[in-house]
């Protein structure tokens, strides 16, 4: 293809596109305060998410940060604070794809809401900090881009502020965030005491340096740990994430479980792998990390599906639902340690990419619910099916994908992660406990999705509803989602070879 | 494939064919055709029956006809005596016995059917078109199954033979006795026919080859076997012969309803008296000895079987006969008779009276036949009233039936010179003459000696109750008239019953030293005959495997002894009944036999054990089965997924809702893991 | 391409029917079904393939194109059907037509959304049939779940919600099972490049695995093919993890029920005798004495638990245990007629339980009640139908002539003289006696059903049975008399496909 | 004179401990976020230590951008705790539990 010289900077054009998005919104809404035009608003965001997710796409397709390219290769900026490689561009991708899909929601869930711009502006200026946290390669960027997450989805958690639910989930997710984050920068500070640099690849090379202070070093891994465990909702940082994803606007509770989580775990892909390259950390710490994650992947997955088997309120199944799945990809990591680490990596990378189209459609279609004010428990959803059956019919997508049924997204995506599992555990034989985990997990998880699809298409009615309205913007969102989650599967080629790749690049 | 086969034997398939095609034509066009179907069965049956003759012509002409017409499967065998490959096919083997037992099979198809006008249609039944189909259907088995050439496509047609059976009791569906009569009848016999299936498939694995004639025989193979001294699934040859050879057997003992059985015969007389004369005496019923008779090469090695063919069937005779003096229903006093009849052609064929046992099976086919169809025209007369105790004097009002019903009872009782008499005495002196060396064939001749007695009793008592005396009840008085469709089958049946016995007078043919044992020289391939199934074949097969003969005094002298002894016990029998039982107004008499009265009206509690068999002892295994697999094994799967849920209940209860809680629980958990990993990595050391 | 336009057709003509409207949509579906039927069976005529898919046989309508690269494996989009999968689809196809006719008088709600359920799963189980790519093939495999799930579940009978999810969660976690062994035995075969089965096989062949998680390759071989054996147990089901089939049944709807029975249970059949014995000889070698017992076990325990019944449907659920236990003992025989009467077997009992569940289906829409008790003497209301029926029922014990008697002659001549397997006449005689009890239960549910004086408890009229459902009837008899009277229309492509399996490993 | 860095270390670890534990006593929401704020802190304290054992100005940068997050921070948490008083009429922030299990 046709080589066109750029500024190196540019490179961060998807992050760059989504906070000036941000600032136009902002921009309209000091114009015009208290305009509720909901077309504008959520168009503009829609727009920008998808600028950001298409010049992402360009660039992953022209190979930028891909290895091996000469001009396009692994991009430093600000001498290495920032990085360019497949692994940003990939979760760049998926955060954009999210908020595509939430913005487009919105406006329907927003009608007669007062605080429009706002609420998309805030929108995007996480999506941002998500964007900045895949491209983030120094601790100093990945806390602040982490932080620039945070503050606005405490907002957005808690933006229906005559809402209790609403207002408490705000409350616990803040509380709980702001005690991780104090964590994660404690942890940050003995890292730099260890290793004298905040930079990962100085890190990683000063680490031998660190000597006497192993154990510092090894408080402080754990303490980043804890802080990417906040973010991707992992055990035993998780308590905030059922009640904020049940408590929050089903969208907002769609893109933190989708989006934020993705943007956690390239976080964790990246420093890890970046900064704490395993034999020479063994060899100050005394101990190989991916342990921490084995015990986490484990206990997060069976936490969050068992809690989630006997919940009566359909959104926070999904919100336990979402530990579960946590766990399903801290198994990423966890597998670091055997040579086929990349590969699992890559399924991990692959199953967040699915994640984002089915789980983000799940949460939608909740909000459609409350949209449609049917209620909140399974049983108000019987034999929606019957009324709606298009959107029931993609929600059954979206639980049939989660629970790994195929012909779906979600059974590709997590029976690669089930294989590779399988394959390093020939290499490392504790990961087979993580493989049985997830074959215990996944029948459990079997039982309360279908759960759902019962209520929905076998169950009858309680009680007789008025005719549902359409709302084309969920209606369009949940089933865009649901042709991808669908469809997927065919086109898993490309998307494998990508993400491996992708893994390759950092775990190499 | 059957032209290649040269002269008339090319039309041999037809034989079966005909009335396959009339079951077809019935099943589909009966309710428009005149007689309901009857036609097509009559034309179909004559027609086989023609060319039975034929065939028979054919072998009296010196000729035998063995050709496989078509291969069901074939592939590989892994057999122990090396046979690599195995084809199971349908063929036709043509010889004096199949050619013998065809002409019987058709003929008395012919003469039930034509019976059938009289007692099924002139009675306005309904369902004929099924009844005939049903009928149609059953010959062409039976007869398929009389020219098969191979255990397996016998085993086959004779299970079809049993499906029409079961269908055929049950004619009468909507009553509730006759349903769970035909559910007997087929349950007993499959229980047979599964040490049968059993025999066919050791047979099969074991020689590579299922086929009766030639030398690709399995009896062959078990000879050679048997002279190489082969060893066969870890028995020597002999043995494992005796063994599949009495599994087979469990198939006989199951359709010619022999001890222990036999239970399911009389209750088969719910069917239409037609079906009885037909299926459960002459023809389904011979089927079990008839393949005695077929495979009897493969019998002939092992004294074993033979002898136990020989004791059950002596045992089955007196048995049966026994039961059949105190019963007062017409149908089953011939019920019985007939399980005892069959029982003297096992004793006849255990003993290795090969031409004696098929000579007794074509005299029972005739007469037991015979006697059916009387008692079907009894019934008639009777309006279906089948009490001996409701008739009497009927001889007068019905003279056809009751000299045709006469001249079968007298060849079942065995009196000189009708049928029954030349081939039981054969029966029996070629029992005598081996078990003057063999204490248990002694024993076995010695019970076929005594139910000689009861079975001249029976049968008279029988034809007095009907036929003499006073009527003892109004239908009796005014019976209902017969048509000639009902008597022209008993003229026929009663010359054939009378003179049949003549084709084979052994004891004259010794004492004036004429040829006239013609039978004898039929299945002894004077005629046609196919190698290695011929009388003396057998016969020798037997003197050097089994039994040898011995005589008291001369050959000659024993026999008249034996026929003289027999002869003399069935006058007593038929005497005794007449002092008993030819009075105006006869006396039951069941006081004189005591407390042995309840046990033979009850059959000897056979049924009852069965039947325990069946209801108080796998009924409830069963229902335990069930409910352990309801608590037990399902409560294991149920449990499973209860156990999980409780989980679940438990550890969603670790979300409090308490923001504080959640803080202290973080932490900890966070100290935890710090503890965990500290302690792999020696952090506080 | 003939397999994806197989499928194709069913994918489409279910999205199709899914927004027809109810009213046309059951004729409908059966038009459209029909196409895969015609299509299956002019690939049955052109059937051009010989010897085993697994063991470098030829393929018929082999087509294969590149999916995805996962590390050093590649997994293909790979189909191609020989002597084993041929019979088996034209049987799925055949199956669904009829199960469509036979859902016209029964389903009177969403009829839309049942037949659009129907071609989805009839294009799955075609899928599952032809592919031979594992992982291909185990899409296939668990798709089938989903329309089934919402089969039983939606049109179900009363306690249909717990038999759905029952047998949607017993499967499933089979599955997993199964996919793990069979992914840790391709990890341990050094030099497969592919989850492509005709590999893996030819792979086990030669050497077998290396060690994995510190077994060795022995060891993991027989660990993988107990999971394997585990995995597929549950589906074919083998006592004792059979209880989901009873639940499923007595809830599914007749067509379900037809599909369950004719269909599903052969799925599990079919990969036993793919994978477990084909892939592994030393291992089924190994462990033939006690699979032979559990396939006993499986025939005998089942006719008694089919003894215990009063629920027609639970009779002839029971009873398809007891008949998958012969499968599972022809297959363990390993000679010709063995495993070959094993997969006429899957043929047969196809046919015949399909033909078992209709006729049950057409006196429940007639009498709306399916407990023996409370009812006899139907044959005089239904004559033709009791007619199939009965001759349905003597299908089922074999009676010879009808395709069971094949099938189980095959299976017990081939397993009487077994060399591989020790006590092999011990074993098939026991088995043997199935037939007996077989034959129990059924005389004695007809009995109590259809003869006797008419009598009902539910107050219905009953009448004589629609002609479509008698067609539809009358088309499985037709069939199974023919199989019974010519096995060699299919037997003889079906041993020449096990031919190389029987006779050892050289290809 | 110089004071060597575990002292710091030392300080800091306390500071952060004291943070700890007013997190998990403390049921009034301005304490709760005034012990997180001693835990950043206790980071900062650190930071600049370090900085000054590696002699490098990366750590002390960092501390003040943790000051600006966390001020940013405080910000949105009071606006949260805002709303809570709202809707809940107190600042216990054991009260709000709608949502549990």
């Amino acid at each position: 293809m046709a080589v066109i010289d750029l500024p190196q900077w540019l490179a961060l054009a998807p992050a760059l596109i989504l906070a000036a998005t941000a600032l136009v919104l902002f921009l309209f809404d000091s114009i015009n305060p208290h305009s509720t035009n909901r077309t504008v608003l959520s168009g503009t965001t829609v727009i920008g998410a998808l600028a950001s997710l298409a010049v992402a796409v360009w660039y992953a397709a022209a190979g930028v940060g891909a290895t091996g390219i000469e001009n396009y290769g692994v991009i430093d900026i600000m001498d290495g604070q920032f990085v360019v490689d497949q692994l940003a561009l990939f979760f760049m991708i998926v955060v954009a794809i999210v908020t595509a899909l939430v913005a487009v929601a919105s406006h329907d869930y927003l009608q007669d809401h007062t605080y429009q711009a706002e609420y998309y502006s805030l929108l995007v200026l996480a999506a941002t900090g998500m964007s900045m946290m895949a491209v983030s390669n120094s601790l100093v960027t990945v806390f602040i881009a982490l932080e620039l997450t945070s503050l606005p989805s405490y907002a957005l958690v808690a933006i229906l502020k005559d809402n209790r639910g609403s207002v408490e989930a705000g409350l616990k997710y803040f509380l709980i965030g702001a005690l991780s984050s104090a964590i994660f920068v404690y942890g940050v500070s003995l890292v730099y005491g260890a290793t004298g640099s905040l930079q990962l690849e100085a890190i990683a090379a000063n680490l031998d340096a660190a000597g006497e202070m192993g154990g510092l070093l090894g408080l402080g891994i754990l303490m980043l740990i804890g802080g990417v465990a906040f973010k991707t909702a992992s055990v035993p940082f998780h308590f905030w994430a059922p009640e904020a994803y049940e408590g929050a606007p089903a969208p907002i509770s769609a893109f933190l479980s989708s989006a934020s989580k993705a943007a956690g775990f390239v976080l964790a892909f990246r420093v890890f792998t970046t900064a704490f390259p395993l034999e020479a950390t063994t060899a100050v710490i005394g101990v190989d990390w991916t342990w921490a994650f084995v015990i986490l992947a484990i206990v997060t997955m069976t936490l969050g599906n068992f809690a989630a088997a006997t919940q009566e309120n359909v959104k926070r199944m999904l919100a336990y639902s979402s530990i579960g799945h946590a766990g399903y990809v801290l198994i990423g990591l966890a597998a670091l340690s055997t040579s086929s680490g990349d590969l699992v990596m890559g399924a991990a990378m692959i199953h967040l990419l699915v994640y984002g189209f089915m789980n983000t459609g799940a949460f939608l279609f909740v909000g459609l619910a409350e949209y449609w004010g049917v209620g909140r428990t399974f049983e108000d959803y019987n034999g929606l099916a019957t009324q709606a059956p298009v959107a029931c019919a993609a929600m059954a997508v979206f639980m049939f994908s989660l629970a790994g049924i195929p012909p779906f997204g979600g059974f590709g995506s997590k029976y690669l992660l089930f294989s590779h599992t399988i394959e390093a555990a020939t290499e490392n034989t504790a990961l087979l406990a993580a493989a049985a985990a997830l074959v215990i997990n996944s029948t459990l998880s079997l039982y309360y999705y279908s759960r759902l699809v019962k209520a929905l298409w076998i169950e009858e009615p309680l009680l007789e509803r008025d005719t549902l309205a359409k709302p084309t913007g969920l209606y369009a969102a949940i089933v865009a989602a649901a042709v991808v989650t669908a469809v997927i599967l065919a086109a898993f080629g490309p998307i494998a070879d990508v993400a491996t790749e992708a893994a390759a690049t950092v775990v190499g | 494939m059957a032209a290649t086969a040269t002269g008339p034997f090319g039309f041999a398939p037809a034989i079966a064919v005909f009335p396959l095609v009339a079951f077809v034509i019935t099943l589909l066009f009966g309710k428009h055709l005149p007689k309901k179907g009857a036609l097509p069965g009559i034309i179909a049956t004559g027609g086989s029956l023609v060319v039975s003759l034929v065939m028979a012509a054919a072998v009296a002409g010196g000729d035998a006809h063995h050709t496989e017409l078509y291969e069901w499967t074939a592939g590989a065998a892994a057999s122990e005596t090396g046979a690599e490959t195995i084809a199971f096919t349908f063929g036709i083997l043509i010889d004096p016995l199949s050619a013998l037992m065809l002409v019987i099979v058709s003929l008395v198809a012919l003469l039930v059917h034509v019976f059938s006008l009289g007692y099924m249609n002139a009675e306005g039944e309904t369902g004929l078109r099924r009844y005939y189909a049903e009928l149609g259907l059953f010959t062409f088995s039976m007869l398929a199954f009389v020219f098969a050439d191979n255990l397996l496509m016998a085993f086959m047609f004779f299970e079809l033979v049993g499906l029409c059976s079961y269908l055929l009791i049950g004619f009468w569906f909507r009553t509730e006795s006759a349903p769970s009569a035909a559910k007997k009848a087929f349950l007993v016999t499959r229980f047979g026919d599964y040490f049968f299936l059993i025999g066919v498939v050791a047979i099969a694995a074991t020689f590579g080859t299922v086929g009766f004639a030639g030398e690709g025989s399995f009896v062959t193979a078990a000879e050679t076997a048997i002279e190489d001294g082969a060893t066969l699934f870890g028995f020597d040859a002999q043995t494992w012969v005796t063994i599949t050879g009495l599994l087979v057997l469990g198939g006989v003992l199951g359709k010619s309803a022999q001890f222990p059985f036999h239970t399911w015969l009389p209750d088969a007389m719910e069917g239409p008296t037609t079906v009885s004369a037909l299926i459960h005496a002459a023809t389904m019923v011979a089927a079990g000895v008839y393949l005695v008779a077929r495979m009897f090469g493969y019998y002939a090695l092992s004294p074993t079987a033979l002898s136990i063919i020989a004791f059950v069937g002596g045992f089955t005779a007196l048995f049966a006969a026994t039961m059949a003096v105190v019963k007062d229903d017409v149908k089953q006093v011939l019920a019985y008779s007939t399980i005892s009849q069959y029982g003297y052609m096992m004793l006849g064929l255990g003993v290795g009276g090969y031409v004696a046992g098929v000579f007794h099976l074509m005299n029972h086919a005739f007469f037991k036949a015979l006697l059916f169809l009387g008692a079907g025209a009894v019934i008639i007369l009777m309006h279906h009233e089948q009490d001996m105790w409701k008739m009497g004097g009927l001889k007068d009002k019905a003279p056809v039936v009751y000299y045709t019903f006469l001249a079968g009872a007298l060849a079942l009782a065995g009196i000189v010179p009708f049928s029954g008499f030349w081939s039981k005495d054969e029966v029996l002196f070629d029992a005598l003459a081996v078990g003057l060396s063999e204490p248990v064939i002694l024993a076995a001749y010695a019970m076929g000696l005594v139910a000689v007695f009861f079975t001249g009793f029976y049968t008279f008592r029988m034809v007095f109750l009907t036929f003499h005396g006073e009527p003892r009840s109004d239908t009796a008085e005014d019976p209902h008239p017969v048509g000639w469709a009902v008597k022209v089958p008993l003229l026929a049946l009663g010359t054939l019953a009378a003179v049949a016995g003549l084709v084979n007078m052994a004891p004259i043919a010794k004492l004036a030293g004429v040829d006239i044992t013609f039978l004898e020289f039929w299945l002894d391939g004077e005629y046609g005959y196919v190698e290695g199934l011929t009388y003396h074949h057998y016969h020798e097969t037997v003197a050097e495997m089994a039994f040898e003969e011995s005589y008291i005094g001369s050959e000659t002298t024993t026999m008249l002894l034996s026929a003289g002894l027999s002869l003399g016990l069935a006058l007593a029998g038929a005497f005794t009944a007449h002092t008993l039982y030819n009075v105006p107004d006869p006396d039951r008499h069941t006081t004189k036999l005591g407390g042995a009265y309840s046990v033979l009206k009850s059959n000897y509690y056979q049924d009852e054990y069965q039947v325990w068999l069946a209801e108080g002892f796998t009924l409830p295994l069963a229902r335990a089965a069930d409910r352990f697999d309801q608590t037990v094994i399902d409560g294991v799967v149920n449990g499973t997924s209860q156990i999980s849920l409780f989980g679940s209940d438990w550890v969603k209860r670790i979300q409090t809702g308490i923001v504080t809680n959640y803080a202290a629980l973080l932490v900890g958990g966070f100290i935890a893991l710090l503890l965990v990993l500290g302690y792999l990595g020696g952090w506080f050391a | 391409m003939m397999i994806e336009a197989l499928i194709a057709v069913a994918l489409i003509g279910a999205l199709v029917t899914f927004v027809a409207p109810n009213r046309i949509a059951g004729k409908l579906a059966f038009a459209i079904s029909l196409v895969p039927a015609a299509l299956s069976l002019w690939l049955f005529g052109a059937f051009d393939g010989s010897g085993n898919a697994l063991r470098g046989g030829e393929l018929a309508f082999e087509s294969q194109a590149a999916w995805l690269e996962i590390g050093d494996y590649s997994i293909s989009w790979f189909v191609g059907l020989d002597g084993i999968s041929l019979p088996l689809v034209v049987l799925t196809t055949i199956l669904c037509t009829l199960a469509i006719v036979s859902s016209w008088t029964p389903i009177d709600e969403r009829q839309s959304q049942f037949y659009g359920l129907i071609l989805f799963i009839e294009a799955m189980l075609i899928g599952v049939f032809s592919a031979l790519d594992f992982f291909l093939w185990f899409v296939f495999w668990e798709a089938v779940l989903i329309p089934m799930y919402l089969l039983i579940g939606i049109w179900g009978g009363p306690r249909r919600k717990y038999a759905a999810i029952k047998f949607f969660v017993y499967t499933n976690v089979a599955s997993l099972v199964m996919f793990g062994s069979f992914v840790a035995l391709v990890f341990g075969l050094g030099d497969v490049t592919s989850f492509a089965l005709p590999e893996v096989a030819t792979a086990m062949l030669e050497g077998g695995p290396d060690g994995l998680f510190g077994l060795s390759g022995t060891t993991l071989a027989s660990v993988v093919f107990i999971g394997l054996f585990l995995g597929f147990a549950v589906k074919v089901p083998i006592v004792p993890f059979h209880t989901w089939l009873p639940d499923a049944h007595v809830e599914a709807p007749t067509p379900a029920s037809i599909l369950l029975a004719g269909v599903l249970l052969k799925m599990g059949t079919y990969a036993l005798l793919r994978f477990n014995f084909t892939m592994f000889p030393d291992q089924v070698e190994a462990y033939a004495v006690p699979i032979a017992a559990i396939a006993v076990i499986s025939v005998i325990y089942g006719a008694m638990l089919a003894l215990a019944q009063t629920d027609l449907k639970r009779i002839v659920a029971y009873s398809s245990v007891s008949s998958m236990g012969y499968v599972i003992l022809g297959l363990v025989a390993y000679t010709q007629f063995g495993v070959g009467g094993a997969t006429f077997q899957m043929i047969s009992h196809g046919l015949i339980s399909g033909l078992m569940f209709m006729a049950v289906g057409v006196i429940y829409n007639a009498t709306h009640t399916r407990m023996v008790t409370d009812m006899s003497g139907l044959a005089d209301r239904m004559p033709i139908a009791v007619g199939v029926l009965i001759a349905g029922a003597f299908g089922y014990m074999g009676l010879p002539l009808m395709s069971g008697f094949a099938a189980e002659y095959f299976i017990f001549f081939g397993s009487f003289g077994s060399e591989l397997l020790s006590y092999s006449a011990l074993f098939t005689s026991l088995a043997m006696f199935g037939i007996v009890i077989v034959a129990g239960y059924l005389l004695f549910a007809l009995q109590r059903t259809v003869f006797g004086p008419y009598r009902l408890e539910t107050d219905y009229e009953v009448g004589r049975a629609p002609v479509h459902d008698v067609a539809s009837l009358l088309v499985l008899l037709g069939l199974v008399v023919l199989l019974g009277v010519a096995p060699d229309l299919i037997f003889d492509m079906i041993t020449d496909a096990i031919d190389p399996i029987v006779q050892g490993g050289d290809l | 004179m110089t004071v060597d860095v575990q002292y710091y270390v030392l300080l800091s670890m306390a500071v952060f401990c004291i943070g700890l534990f007013g997190v998990l006593t403390r049921r009034n929401a301005l304490l709760f976020l005034m012990s997180v704020e001693l835990m950043l802190n206790a980071a900062n304290i650190n930071l600049i230590a370090f900085a000054f054992y590696h002699g490098n100005l990366t750590g002390q940068l960092f501390a003040l951008f943790t000051m600006a997050l966390a001020a940013a921070e405080v910000a949105v948490g009071l606006g949260i705790i805002l709303v809570l008083y709202r809707n809940f009429r107190d600042v216990d922030v054991t009260v709000p539990t709608t949502m549990r299990w």
